[in-house]
């Protein structure tokens, strides 16, 4: 694994940058390949996989909480809830804006209330703040449960889709591939229309979503290797010292909030106009339990392993839906099992298995001079 | 040398509960000294030390810096406005690298906010640019520039009170506080550290010292302030103090056995 | 607002929040227990508790406390409340072996155990939400009809205990509320005594102040860890027992939502406090009450979180805001 | 998906990157995922898809549903030449699991009709794909009125809306109990407040001694006990399920409350029997034809012979949404759009009603009866008028 590392990294740049577009192109084209054992049988793949991306984005945008603020947020759900609530209402319940103008309005909303919640929240401390947030979270579902403005348990329906490029026929067709003979063919039957967002194909929401993705992860990376960025690090590490080095530690861990709602706003709202349709019940506690559960899984702080985290708990459970009744079972079960075997999640930020790494190799010097000196000792 | 005073102490008390950890202690410090600050344990020498940089109030009197009193003010303010310090007791941001550690340091003189870091503006690249420009000067002065990349948990406790060092330097001070930075070193260490710190007043910090060990306090210092029980018993240049019958009685021989 | 009505009912009413908060209450010792001495979130204790509504549901059932009444039926409910504790105790104990004791050795991140916990939470609901299933293959299922065939849906035991209602000074009274506001305070004392007197009171108390000097001291962690999960689950037990009598219905996700507010009673107490935690679920079960009545039942739940908050903003660390470790003897 | 007439084949060469494709020939055959051959063909292969939760939280109102479509169909195939199959989308009771499933029911033209989805939540999720795919939908239980107003021509439902009951339980309050007050409960649901928002209008200002609200999932009404007491109403509506509503009776009682408790066809489920003595007397009011007629008798007796339980609530509502399906097929129905005109032309005698729809979806004449429980059984109390 890690001869692969740095056989990777010691590529000259051209060739990292193919391998990387190569990837991205392969993640764009997976809907259409309908690879066999990782298709989702009982369930339509393209629609998996935009969850998929919802799930990656919240990620992401709980990772720059938890992760680099390190701050335990247990009510991410409600940012989400004020994104789709928030294109919900413009698009159909009370206006009729188009998406993209509603879109703007609903981040800006969603960044807004971040900063409202965590501007008295944040100086309280440790897991007190978990709690808290749990409590927004509850409380931004159950006000839209009980909001006739925000219709109630029926939920609001008819939410704008994204415009579709070069009208009902989109810009050209894709064929998908068909395993069934045991070799890939090409299906002229099953294509998907460039850019439709239509009703019956999921695909396209999937792009878009996956799209998103790459620009917050860009986004992330740009952030993370900056004053921002170490701002974060310094005071998770160490709140006390981290403002004594002159870092407003409270203004960063509110522009984490404001950055993670802004990000989980925005999938919010993107998950509403794919949706169509929501109501509170899209917003449970469950929820952000999932979310979390993506992200420390993954391996907090490590944004490729966050998203291996997300993708892995918005898959799972769809790809084995003959589990049935045991879908859920099995999944906490997995929880447990992995928290017991790979305590710093599937991918620990690389610092954390460099400085495990180091440990382990001082370690066994400590223990190979001790046990020279017992032998000096004796003789 | 100019004699302006940098930091002024005047009448500071400090209470907690019943218990006075600082009785009305006042001294000062000129630009460009060492200062030392000693007395016995729980002389109140690092409650001073976090009177000064904003960890504590003052329940009475007052601390002012270049003449601003420095009432109301937010840490990380305090920082900025040129007071860094270290840590008795290691506080370095043990998954950062000893760069990074020292980049947080010198961030405290930066802006950059999260969109000039999203966009990569000039601003961001400026001070990027800086920062690591100082960061690996002052990790080099240090003997530290070849452990730049190592993580600061995985430093030799030497090069972490030295990491520590450069961090505070990299906030860009007028004064710098260091808090026992001599504690668990062997006599050739502290040797080597007295050099140091002549090495960063030269540099033109003024330095606030605490520290237990009189010979390299004496060594190193300008002048002395002596705590014993929250209160300032003796003021004066090294030889002074050394002199000084209520400092003997109170801390030197307490302090002889304990160098035993 | 009715007003009205609240200040004409406001005696009734407050005894209902001060029953419902009682169990709360007991929950919530769990709760700051653990978290006293781990800093540890256990979030499978809402199931804990479920289970011991079930073992009192079964016993129940078991020894035919529908037909009986009498000295026999106190004898049933008797033994239900012991079957009640002892069930939530092993499951207790097994989540401490299972979940949490391998991480602790290995110091995990604090947050991976509170992963660890919710995927054992998910387990252990799901278990019984699909004890049907387990009986079929252990081909248990029509022996155990009664027992396993409700896995999904309400189980009741509804009918069993009649409980008279009292006139105290000219208030309606549910005997069964009073019943559980005095047996909760009653096990409340029993415990923050047996903590701040007994050597493994004391031990728990050291573990949580300072876990490396106490085990220098000679506590032996591993078994205060135990104990502080023992007494967590026994007085889950206690609460699924009191919760069964006045509620009578359980079903495999119950843990859940009462959980939630157990442990904000926890926080609203301060957490890690044992008088925090019968303050805290007294103080949430009323305000609850008293929200549903003046502003409508349906922000009942909107009304427990925003005094959280708001309780918290001004008192960070809760109502008496001390640790385990520091409460005075 | 887009699914053309012309059919091509290609062997595709995965190239190390696994993008380069090479297309030769063409097929006779339309390729599926399922593998198990087009539509188009005689009416064998033939499914039908049933859409609701199946696990989560809401599995136990899904439960009978399922097992209502599963006795039709098991029924039908008993003498059928071909056999239907009946395959569980698992929604798990949730609108955001629908729109995938939905597409995939969308995607099989096997699946020639839908019972379901169970929910109105995931109903108006899952609405506009089966609309736009053409998939023929009967819903057994969604009750939210708006959903046969979206224009879907695909959406039927089996039962009466919250608006065709609504009234005759507020008739029954009003003419049969002559309750002078009647305190409105609802749990928050579309069901529960849809229903008791329609009856507390229906009963009129003075008529509504008071309201509240509770939520689903909850255990302790004490407020709404009080409030319900102290209002002094002889009669209690309840909008919502059996589970909320076991518990609510039993703590009324115990409360002092002793007027009547009328809830509607959501508690009509042998688990509210559960509630033991303080469910006896409790009016229920349903959409569905009283087991005194010999069809649902021996729906009764049938339902209880394969599950050893009796039916519970909307088990029957969902026997008839696949019967009306599994009648189409029988005549030899074997595309969507057939089925679609079979349905909405359909008119026939099922188990809770006679089985015809309007233009818009919803069942065209709907009777309410009302039921009463009496020695530990619910029992028929005749139609209300």
């Amino acid at each position: 694994m890690s001869k692969i590392k740095s056989a990777l990294a010691a590529m000259p740049k051209p060739v990292k940058i193919a391998l990387w577009v190569l990837l991205a192109l392969l993640a764009y084209a997976l809907p259409l390949l309908e690879p066999p054992f990782i298709t989702t049988p009982g369930v339509d793949f393209g629609g998996v996989l935009f969850v998929v991306t919802m799930y990656m984005l919240v990620a992401l945008g709980l990772n720059i909480v938890v992760g680099y603020a390190g701050l335990l947020d247990l009510g991410y759900v409600g940012f989400y809830a004020i994104g789709a609530y928030t294109v919900a209402i413009l698009t159909s319940f009370h206006a009729n804006w188009p998406l993209l103008l509603a879109l703007p309005v609903a981040i800006v909303a969603t960044t807004i209330s971040g900063v409202l919640l965590g501007a008295p929240t944040l100086r309280v401390r440790g897991d007190y703040l978990a709690i808290v947030t749990l409590g927004f979270g509850e409380i931004i579902r159950l006000v839209a449960v009980n909001t006739e403005w925000l219709g109630e348990r029926k939920g609001i329906s008819n939410i704008a889709r994204p415009p579709s490029i070069g009208g009902t026929e989109g810009v050209f067709e894709i064929p998908h591939l068909n395993w069934d003979s045991g070799v890939p063919l090409l299906d002229f039957n099953d294509s998907t229309k460039f850019l439709v967002f239509g009703v019956l194909d999921q695909i396209p929401y999937y792009w878009m979503g996956l799209t998103v993705v790459i620009v917050v992860l860009f986004a992330d990376y740009l952030i993370k290797n900056s004053r921002v960025g170490r701002a974060w690090e310094a005071t998770r590490e160490d709140e006390d010292a981290a403002e004594l080095m002159g870092v407003p530690t409270f203004r960063f861990k509110l522009l984490a909030f404001a950055t993670g709602a802004f990000i989980g706003g925005l999938a919010g709202a993107l998950y509403a106009s794919r949706q169509n349709f929501i109501n509170p019940d899209s917003f449970l506690l469950l929820f952000s339990i999932l979310f979390l559960a993506a992200v420390v899984v993954g391996g907090q702080g490590n944004r490729w392993g966050v998203l291996v985290g997300a993708a892995l708990v918005a898959y799972l459970p769809q790809r084995f839906r003959e589990f049935d009744d045991f879908r859920v079972l099995v999944f906490g079960l997995a929880l447990v099992v992995l928290a017991v075997l790979r305590p710093e999640g599937l991918f620990p930020p690389k610092r954390t298995v460099r400085a495990k790494q180091l440990e382990h190799e001082l370690d066994e010097l400590e223990e190979g001079t001790d046990s020279e000196g017992e032998e000096k000792a004796r003789a | 040398m100019p004699d302006a005073h940098i930091l002024e102490v005047d009448q500071l008390t400090l209470r907690f509960g019943g218990l006075t950890a600082l009785d009305n202690v006042s001294f000062d410090i000129k630009e460009g000294e060492i200062l030392g600050l000693i007395g016995p344990n729980g002389a109140g020498k690092t409650t001073c030390f976090n009177a000064i940089t904003g960890v504590y109030k003052p329940t009475s009197g007052t601390i002012s810096f270049r003449g601003e009193s420095l009432a109301g003010k937010k840490r990380f303010e305090i920082t900025q406005s040129g007071i860094a310090r270290t840590f008795q007791n290691i506080r370095l941001f043990p998954t950062m690298t000893a760069l990074e550690n020292v980049l947080v340091g010198a961030d405290a003189q930066h802006s950059t906010g999260i969109l000039s870091a999203l966009f990569r503006l000039p601003k961001h690249r400026r001070e990027e640019e800086a920062g690591h420009r100082r960061a690996m000067e002052l990790l080099r002065f240090m003997g530290l520039h070849t452990k730049a990349d190592e993580l600061a948990a995985n430093l030799s406790y030497g090069d972490q009170r030295r990491l520590e060092i450069a961090r505070a330097m990299a906030t860009n001070p007028k004064l710098i506080c260091l808090d026992e930075p001599a504690a668990g070193f062997n006599p050739q260490e502290k040797r080597v550290l007295m050099d140091l710190i002549r090495k960063v007043r030269d540099q033109g910090f003024t330095v606030l010292l605490i520290e237990h060990d009189m010979r390299l306090v004496m060594g190193v210092t300008d002048r002395i302030v002596v705590l014993e029980f929250g209160k300032k018993i003796a003021e004066g240049t090294p030889a002074e103090i050394r002199d000084n019958p209520a400092v003997i009685a109170a801390y030197l021989g307490v302090e002889e056995e304990d160098a035993s | 607002m009715n007003f009205e009505f609240f200040f004409n009912n406001l005696p009734s009413l407050t005894v209902s929040g001060l029953a419902f908060g009682a169990i709360y209450a007991l929950i919530a010792l769990g709760y700051t227990m653990v978290y006293g001495v781990l800093q540890l979130i256990n979030f499978a204790h809402s199931e804990v508790f479920m289970y011991g509504t079930f073992a009192m549901l079964w016993t129940v059932m078991a020894l035919g406390g529908a037909d009986a009444d009498g000295v026999e039926l106190v004898a049933i409910l008797l033994a239900s409340l012991v079957a009640a504790m002892a069930l939530s105790a092993i499951v207790a104990l097994v989540l401490e072996r299972v979940a949490y004791r391998p991480l602790i050795k290995r110091n995990a991140p604090r947050l991976i155990a509170l992963i660890s916990a919710i995927g054992a939470s998910f387990v252990l609901a799901e278990l019984m939400g699909l004890r049907d299933r387990v009986a079929g293959w252990l081909g248990l299922e029509d022996d155990l009809s009664d027992y396993v065939g409700k896995a999904r849906i309400n189980n009741s035991i509804a009918g069993v205990v009649e409980a008279p209602r009292w006139d105290i000074g000219g208030v309606s009274v549910s005997s069964i509320d009073i019943l559980v506001i005095l047996s909760a305070v009653a096990m409340m004392v029993v415990v923050d005594q047996f903590v701040r007197r007994s050597k493994l009171g004391k031990g728990i108390r050291a573990t949580a102040q300072d876990p490396e000097t106490a085990s220098m001291m000679g506590v032996n962690p591993t078994r205060t860890i135990q104990m502080t999960f023992l007494i967590g689950g026994l007085m889950a037990g206690v609460a699924a027992f009191l919760y069964m009598l006045k509620i009578e219905t359980t079903k495999f996700d119950v843990g859940f939502l009462l959980g939630v507010k157990a442990f904000t009673a926890a926080v609203l107490g301060g957490i890690g406090n044992l008088r925090g935690a019968l303050l805290g679920g007294l103080v949430l079960g009323v305000a609850e009450i008293w929200g549903s009545a003046l502003l409508g039942t349906e922000w009942r739940h909107v009304v427990a979180f925003v005094l959280l908050v708001v309780i918290l903003l001004f008192r960070p660390t809760g109502l008496l805001g001390e640790s385990l470790g520091k409460a005075r003897a | 998906m887009i699914r053309s007439s012309k059919s091509w084949r290609a062997v595709a060469v995965a190239a190390a990157a696994g993008l380069v494709l090479a297309a030769c020939g063409t097929t006779e055959d339309a390729g599926d995922e399922g593998g198990s051959g087009g539509g188009g063909e005689a009416a064998c292969d033939l499914k039908l898809a049933f859409f609701g939760p199946e696990t989560g939280p809401a599995a136990g109102l899904g439960k009978p549903i399922i097992q209502g479509a599963e006795l039709a169909v098991s029924q039908y195939n008993e003498d059928a030449e071909c056999e239907v199959e009946l395959v569980n989308f698992d929604s798990q009771g949730s609108p955001d699991e629908a729109p995938a499933l939905a597409t995939e029911v969308a995607g099989d033209e096997s699946i020639i009709g839908v019972v379901g989805p169970a929910f109105s939540g995931e109903s108006a999720a899952a609405g506009p794909i089966f609309a736009e795919a053409g998939v023929p939908t009967v819903s057994p239980s969604a009750t939210n009125p708006a959903l046969s107003e979206n224009g879907w021509d695909t959406f039927h439902r089996a039962l009466g809306n919250d608006a065709t009951q609504g009234p005759a339980a507020a008739a029954y309050i009003k003419d049969t109990l002559q309750a002078e007050s009647t305190f409105v409960i609802d749990d928050a649901s579309e069901y529960g407040a849809g229903l008791a928002g329609i009856v507390e209008e229906d009963l009129g200002g003075d008529a509504v001694a008071g309201t509240d609200t509770i939520q689903v999932g909850d255990t302790d009404f004490s407020a709404t006990v009080t409030k319900a007491v102290d209002s002094g109403a002889d009669a209690v509506f309840f909008g919502g399920y059996y589970a909320e509503a076991t518990i609510l009776i039993g703590q009324l009682r115990d409360g002092g409350f002793d007027g009547t408790f009328v809830v509607a066809d959501g508690v009509k489920d042998p688990a509210y029997l559960d509630a033991g003595d303080a469910a006896e007397g409790t009016i229920i009011t349903c959409p569905c034809i009283p087991d005194t007629d010999p069809a649902v008798a021996d729906f009764a007796a049938a339902y209880e012979e394969e599950f050893g339980e009796a039916a519970g609530t909307y088990a029957a509502e969902a026997y008839d949404a696949a019967t009306i399906f599994l009648d189409g097929i029988g005549e030899g129905i074997g595309d969507r759009e057939a089925m679609l005109e079979f349905v909405n032309g359909y008119d026939e005698a099922g188990i809770t009603k006679q089985l015809s729809f309007d233009e818009s979806g919803e069942p065209s004449e709907v009777k309410v009866y009302a039921y009463k429980v009496e020695g530990g059984e619910i029992v028929s109390d005749g139609e209300i008028g």
